[in-house]
């Protein structure tokens, strides 16, 4: 007897009732009494001096009522901000721009339309400095220094390694076969179609509320708190509807705490939504790391020893969203499905004139990197060796039975089945039968071809010995209430940018309570209402909240045993929970279901027990999750164009125990196509002055429904021992496992040309290329 | 930070104004703007209509797609003075008397929107679409809704989405293009 | 995002709207479609003292036939080429470009008159107007003159209209038994600016040999190029590959390309090549009556 | 973006190296409607409205000579901002003189940022070249009709 809406079945969506209306409820369309509009003035320049803003003509224009210059938030001590990896960032530059874009002046104005007037007309004096925006180049001797408050004159910001570097060392020199292949995954921008921004207002008692594009609300009230001197209990942020956050929504961006410093001057609400070209421009930007991986194995094609160098481009100041113990994140899962041995990862992050950030567009903490890194050298290692990728894969795979695993990187890999996941893909796909057609066709001149991605994932941060965030602990948490008459409410640290919380957390709520889901609210994104939790990003919702939320359950369940024992007139240990209800052990007829122990908590609870029916559970998870699939994907390549289409794309996932089906596949055609983008259209490029070149959507192209092939999905189920329902997170691992499928896929169209690798993104002028010096050699 | 409370005297005046008058999902709505007050602000400043979307700068993301007379256009690359004494539909006008639009019911059915910021663009989009052309084949659908982008879909479900919604419309099968 | 102030008119007819365009001796700049003036001026890189709407403007949209040419109003909307039978039956080439022209959205705003006229080298009908010998008639303060598309793109953003001119209508060649045209576009994603697009315009004799030819190339010169000496080589010749190879050569050598997000220049001048061919024949096959 | 050039004139380099440094003379050759205020022989500024047809915006500019060698070289760098963007040129002459006629040899270095460059950079690639070479051109026909 299942209850309506439990886990597993694909329920729709209750956040859907509001948003097919139109009654979505997003920051731009929050409208207090008396709001104000800022608006900022950004530098048309990578690195200069700032040497006088004149706002003379600005108070001059019409609505206009403040601009706010750098040296007025010095005297409140707000010129400078701590970035969540303890670097330093600038709210609004003193003496120098770091990168182009970067705010140089508020306007606040009664209008959105005064306020752009005012910015228009802000004259700010520049003396142009030398730009550095290639990090090799930041690393010469003689280079420009970047950051001179810092200790050492360098711009190397940290360098941070892992592993075994003799033995790797000798492993790769004893290896009968080694490759080496230099990847640049360029710098992209994860452009959610909502872009970033807030209303601030102070109410007569001083008490601060923030409406924000947040993906971690809680976080960002004690940075506040911290930041502004602010007392936390007067501050209230709440994150109300998102129009998507990838990761482009957890920093602080100045225009907050601009809004912020202008409602407290003003004594008026202030709203700031920036544009597309300025979120382009100058928010968390993704990826931009320069790799060079060396993989060997033995003749015989058994894997020996990976050693990955890895120069990290980070902007102007170390601003990247990761856990405070991993400056490159989550990088060092880059051994990938494999039980290499002897493993060696060092990165070093640079300081360039770009904006801070790196943490975003699904990455889960780098992890799109070190996915695309290891199934591209061990693509790479196959050809070399005369094997068929798939063939490799299988024969060097972690066995089921290995797990859990320890990697020589020192994760341990909670489950998996690698073979199970490929098989399936090259069943569906039928492997064997696009194997010959490609050989038919590769007679007649026609290029096809075939890749394979086979990605482990890390996500679920996570254990509080080893995750925090600027010290916080990665926790987090929900808090259940049910009321008398059997319905209930429940809140979350977290805050769902679209992944549907409000949908899979009631399932796994009505799972366990025997309540039907349309019976919960769910609730997140508002710090004086929900519990203390560390938000939504890096796949990290379901194991962690998801996992408080069947804890707190449970908590209730015990409490609700008592009761049920009281009504039932029996000890609690007669009792059973079964059929989503308790029964006395062998008399199944004899029971009670929780909205009748929910009515009795209020009005016939047992003496000595405290009425009420609630609990609250902060989830230390003692473990990551490892989600993990097999991609394959089909290309055919126009000859004369380059132009690469992709024909098939079958992805087969596995996530362990699936909350809603439905919502699960959603998360991965939409993965799959943040996959596809970086793959074969997106890079922001900057030329050697600094300018960002594709920055608005007229030339920073998204995939829109032409470019986006029928995804094909499918899945295996290999549950978490450590999650209380078996669940791991899966929001980004199709983000995590296509660009290399594709990638492989274009290769191996063209390897009989003798091509090993192409970096993304693959432009048809790329292809043209190899396909035009081929045929002239 | 320099606070000028009011404006000096003497610089230059606000303006050009201009009275606009626009059938909005049925019901008569006017106001005065400036002239170069965007259609989209026209919506959801002054008649406080906020399911139309703004994403972009640049008229690319089609979030802000309504319909002017019956035509599914981006109102954030039209002034609002344009649409004056004409006929605007926006989602907050695709339910009618408590009944869902197919289109709407169809997004729900076949999980076609997860954050919903482009939904409502999506949806009047495909509406115009289904009217000129009840029965589109999956090809026409893709290239219709080329001018809508969304980032958390991967488009396959907003199709099928579109395509509940034209079997459910089921009205005399026609071709043409979008 | 916020386009600056501007005085706005709305003339209900072309002599009011010119005298209007007069007036302001080119700081007015009309407004039909705006898919092009509206997003210059919402980032602050066009600050026009005013605008002029044409779009109440009885008679300005329109696709009609008469003895000698085929007439499509100024105003007449991009989407409107694609619906029309007419032209997809006799004037594909417009209907090809019109489906190619940034999205579905846009194009039922955007205006025939706007493509033609706006000056962007990356506009796809400049070149379809040059492959068709297609003519504009324009009304100025003094009277009404037709200047011929080889004429009209003189530089980048730069054409033969004056500031107080308001384009009133295209003229192009009635079609003929025997004719078949094509635009074929090269771009990186639906929608986009084009890296390359190629414009192709065949007649052919009762014998079967090319009678006349246009071909005009858009994105690779400072404006939409009309590859004449391409053009003369294909008169009298059989429309076959030998001739196409040697009319696409003769393209690529007029042609300029800059190398930026859409692609190397080298790259540019090659796809001038591959695309003409695939334009002419397909031009080709539909003067044999083919799709 | 580089640019060069040379041209010849009938005059002589004092006369051509006076026009080139005289604000007066020099900015007549500039098309676009600007005014200019002299600061001292060394620094000029004022405003100029520069674009191409509709794509047009004020700008406001000052100008440096970095380096004077009279009658054979000069080096003026010019910065200008205006609509969310700058421009900064750096121009090199250098001046010959034989039997009457005089050979100038010119070279401009032009960094274009902020919009033009990023969102603009498509439409106003090639103007910026063109308006280069008319402002020589302009000098040349000028010092040649003196």
């Amino acid at each position: 007897m299942t209850v309506h809406g439990g886990v597993g079945q694909s329920i729709k969506r209750k956040e859907d009732a509001r948003f097919v209306r139109g009654k979505g409820n997003y920051v731009d369309d929050v409208k207090l009494p008396g709001m104000l509009y800022l608006d900022i003035v950004r530098s048309p320049y990578a690195h200069a001096r700032i040497r006088y803003i004149n706002i003379e003509k600005a108070l001059k224009v019409p609505g206009v009522l403040a601009v706010i210059r750098g040296k007025d938030l010095e005297a409140a001590n707000l010129a400078w901000m701590p970035t969540l990896m303890s670097d330093k960032q600038m709210v609004l530059p003193v003496e120098r721009v770091m990168y182009q874009s970067q705010e140089v002046a508020a306007v606040v104005a009664d209008s959105r339309y005064a306020a752009a007037d005012g910015v228009a007309a802000v004259e700010v004096d520049y003396e142009p400095l030398p730009v550095v925006v290639d990090p090799m180049k930041a690393l010469e001797p003689g280079a420009p220094i970047l950051r001179p408050d810092r200790k050492e004159q360098t711009n190397r910001i940290w360098h941070w390694e892992v592993g075994d570097r003799e033995g790797t060392d000798k492993a790769l020199k004893e290896s009968d076969v080694v490759v080496k292949e230099n990847l640049y995954i360029p710098r992209i921008h994860v452009s959610s179609i909502e872009t970033c921004g807030c209303v601030a207002s102070f109410d007569a008692m001083g008490k601060l509320t923030v409406w924000m594009t947040t993906q971690a609300p809680h976080a960002i009230r004690t940075v506040f708190a911290l930041v502004a001197g602010l007392p936390e209990q007067k501050i209230r942020i709440i994150s109300p509807d998102i129009g998507g956050g990838f990761g482009g929504k957890v920093p602080v961006y100045p225009g907050y705490v601009l809004a912020v410093v202008a409602a407290l001057k003003t004594g008026h609400p202030v709203k700031w939504i920036e544009d597309r070209s300025e979120n382009i421009q100058a928010d968390s930007f993704a990826r931009d790391y320069h790799i060079s991986a060396e993989i060997g194995a033995t003749r015989d094609g058994k894997l020996t020893a990976l050693r990955v160098k890895t120069i990290a481009d980070h902007g102007y100041t170390d601003a990247a969203a990761n856990p405070s113990k991993f400056p490159a994140g989550l990088f060092h899962i880059v051994t990938g499905s494999y039980p290499f041995e002897k493993a060696h990862v060092e990165v070093d992050g640079v300081y360039t004139n770009k904006p801070p950030g790196g943490i975003a567009y699904r990455c889960s903490f780098r992890v799109t990197e070190a996915a695309f890194t290891i199934e591209r050298i061990v693509d790479s290692l196959a050809r070399k060796l005369g094997m068929d990728p798939a063939e490799f894969r299988m024969k060097n795979f972690i066995p089921p039975e290995a797990f859990p695993f320890k990697s020589a990187l020192g994760w341990e890999y909670d489950s998996g089945n690698y073979q199970g996941a490929l098989r399936k893909a090259m069943d569906i796909v039928d492997y064997d039968a696009l194997r010959k057609e490609q050989a038919e066709k590769r007679k007649r001149g026609e290029l096809m071809g075939i890749g394979i991605s086979s990605f482990t994932e890390i996500v679920g941060a996570g254990p509080s010995h080893t995750f925090d965030i600027l010290g916080l602990k990665m926790f987090d948490s929900c808090e259940i209430r049910i009321h008398p008459t059997g319905k209930a409410i429940a809140r979350f640290g977290t805050k769902s940018q679209g992944q549907g919380h409000e949908t899979t957390y009631a399932q796994i709520l009505a799972e366990e309570l025997g309540i039907s889901s349309e019976d919960i609210a769910i609730e997140e994104g508002d710090t004086d209402t929900a519990p203390y939790g560390l938000g939504t990003y890096a796949s990290r919702s379901t194991p962690t909240a998801g996992a408080a939320a069947s804890i707190a359950a449970r908590k209730i369940r015990d409490k609700a045993q008592k009761i049920a024992a009281h009504l039932l007139e029996v000890s609690p240990d007669d009792l059973e929970w079964k059929d989503h209800k308790f029964q006395v052990k062998g008399v199944p007829d004899k029971a009670k279901t929780m909205a009748e122990i929910a009515f009795a908590a209020y009005t016939n609870h047992p003496p000595g027990m405290e009425a009420g029916l609630e609990a609250v559970d902060y989830y230390d998870p003692p473990n990551l999750t490892y989600p993990f699939g097999s991609y394959i994907c089909v290309v055919d390549i126009d000859k004369e164009t380059g132009e690469v289409k992709i024909r098939r794309f079958v992805a087969v996932d596995d996530c362990g125990t699936i909350i809603n089906p439905m919502i699960v596949e959603g998360q991965i055609h939409g993965g799959l196509t943040m996959g596809l983008a970086p793959a074969l259209l997106e890079e922001i490029h900057y030329d050697e002055n600094g300018n960002i070149l594709g920055g608005s959507f007229m030339d920073y192209l998204l995939p829109t429904a032409v470019e986006t092939p029928k995804w094909e999905t499918a899945k295996t189920t290999t549950p978490s021992p450590h999650h209380p329902i078996g669940a791991k997170g899966v929001g980004e691992s199709a983000t995590v496992g296509a660009p290399a499928a594709i990638v492989n896929a274009v290769v191996d169209a063209l390897a009989h040309l003798g091509v090993t690798h192409i970096d993304i993104p693959i432009t048809p002028w790329k292809v043209w290329k190899i396909l035009h010096e081929k045929r002239a050699a | 930070m320099v606070l000028a409370e009011m404006p000096s005297a003497g610089d230059e005046e606000t303006g050009p104004f201009v009275n606009v008058h626009v059938t909005v999902n049925g019901a008569p709505r006017s106001a005065t703007v400036e002239t170069r007050t965007l259609l989209v602000h026209f919506l959801r400043e002054n008649l406080s209509l906020t399911g139309t979307h703004i994403g972009c700068d640049t008229t690319n993301c089609g979030a802000c797609t309504i319909l002017l007379d019956g035509k599914a256009v981006k109102s954030c690359t039209i002034l609002a003075v344009q649409a004056d004494g004409r006929e605007v539909r926006t989602v907050e006008g695709l339910e009618t008397d408590g009944k869902l639009h197919p289109i709407q019911e169809g997004f729900i059915e076949e999980h076609g929107l997860q954050c919903g910021f482009c939904t409502p663009g999506m949806m009047m989009c495909s509406v115009a679409l289904l009217q000129k052309n009840p029965h589109p084949t999956e090809e026409q659908i893709r290239r219709a809704i080329s001018g809508n982008l969304c980032r958390c879909t991967g488009y396959v479900n907003i199709v099928k989405a579109i395509q509940h919604a034209a079997n459910q419309m089921a009205g005399p099968s026609g071709g043409g293009r979008p | 995002m916020i386009p600056p102030r501007f005085e706005y008119f709305a003339p209900s007819s072309i002599d009011e709207a010119v005298q209007i365009l007069d007036r302001f001796g080119g700081e007015a700049k009309v407004l039909a479609g705006g898919q092009s003036l509206l997003p210059v001026m919402k980032l602050r890189l066009a600050e026009p003292r005013a605008l002029v709407d044409i779009n109440r403007i009885p008679d300005l949209a329109h696709i009609r036939e008469d003895a000698k040419s085929l007439r499509i109003g100024a105003t007449t909307r991009t989407n409107d080429l694609n619906d029309s039978e007419l032209i997809h039956a006799r004037y594909p080439i417009l209907s090809d470009a019109a489906y190619e022209i940034a999205d579905p959205l846009v194009r039922n705003m955007g205006t025939v008159g706007g493509n033609v006229s706006h000056g962007d080298p990356a506009n796809d009908l400049p070149a379809c107007m040059l492959a068709l010998g297609a003519h504009f008639v324009v009304r100025s303060p003094t009277g009404t003159r037709t200047i011929p598309a080889k004429e009209f793109y003189q530089d980048t953003f730069v054409t033969a209209l004056e500031s107080n001119e308001l384009l009133l209508e295209i003229e192009i060649p009635k079609a003929r038994s025997g004719q078949g045209n094509a635009y074929v576009k090269l771009e990186k994603r639906i929608g986009d600016f084009p890296i390359v697009g190629v414009a192709a315009n065949l007649v052919l004799t009762t014998k079967g040999t090319i009678e006349s030819a246009g071909l005009a190339l858009t994105a690779v010169g400072p404006t939409a190029l009309k590859a004449t000496e391409a053009e003369r080589h294909l008169v009298g010749k059989a429309p076959e590959e030998a001739a196409f190879q040697r009319a696409a050569e003769l393209a690529q050598e007029i042609t300029s390309p800059v190398s930026d997000l859409r692609g190397p220049a080298e790259y540019k001048r090659a796809m001038v090549r591959v695309l003409a061919l695939r334009a002419l024949h397909r031009a080709s096959a539909r003067a044999h009556g083919g799709a | 973006m580089h640019f060069e050039g040379t041209f010849t004139v009938r005059a002589s380099s004092t006369r051509v190296w006076s026009f080139f440094l005289s604000p007066q003379e020099f900015s007549s050759a500039i098309d676009d409607p600007h005014t200019i205020e002299v600061i001292d022989a060394d620094h000029f500024r004022g405003t100029i409205k520069a674009g191409v047809a509709f794509i047009r915006g004020t700008f406001t500019w000052s100008a440096t000579v970095k380096e004077r060698v009279p009658p054979e070289r000069a080096q003026m760098a010019v910065h200008g901002s205006g609509m969310g963007s700058a421009f900064d040129i750096v121009a090199t002459l250098s001046v010959s003189e034989s039997a009457g006629l005089t050979t100038v040899k010119w070279a401009a270095d032009v960094q274009m940022s902020g919009t033009i460059a990023t969102t603009g950079a498509r439409l106003l690639q090639g103007t910026t070249e063109k308006k280069t070479n008319a402002f020589f051109e302009n000098a040349r026909k000028m010092l040649e009709g003196a």
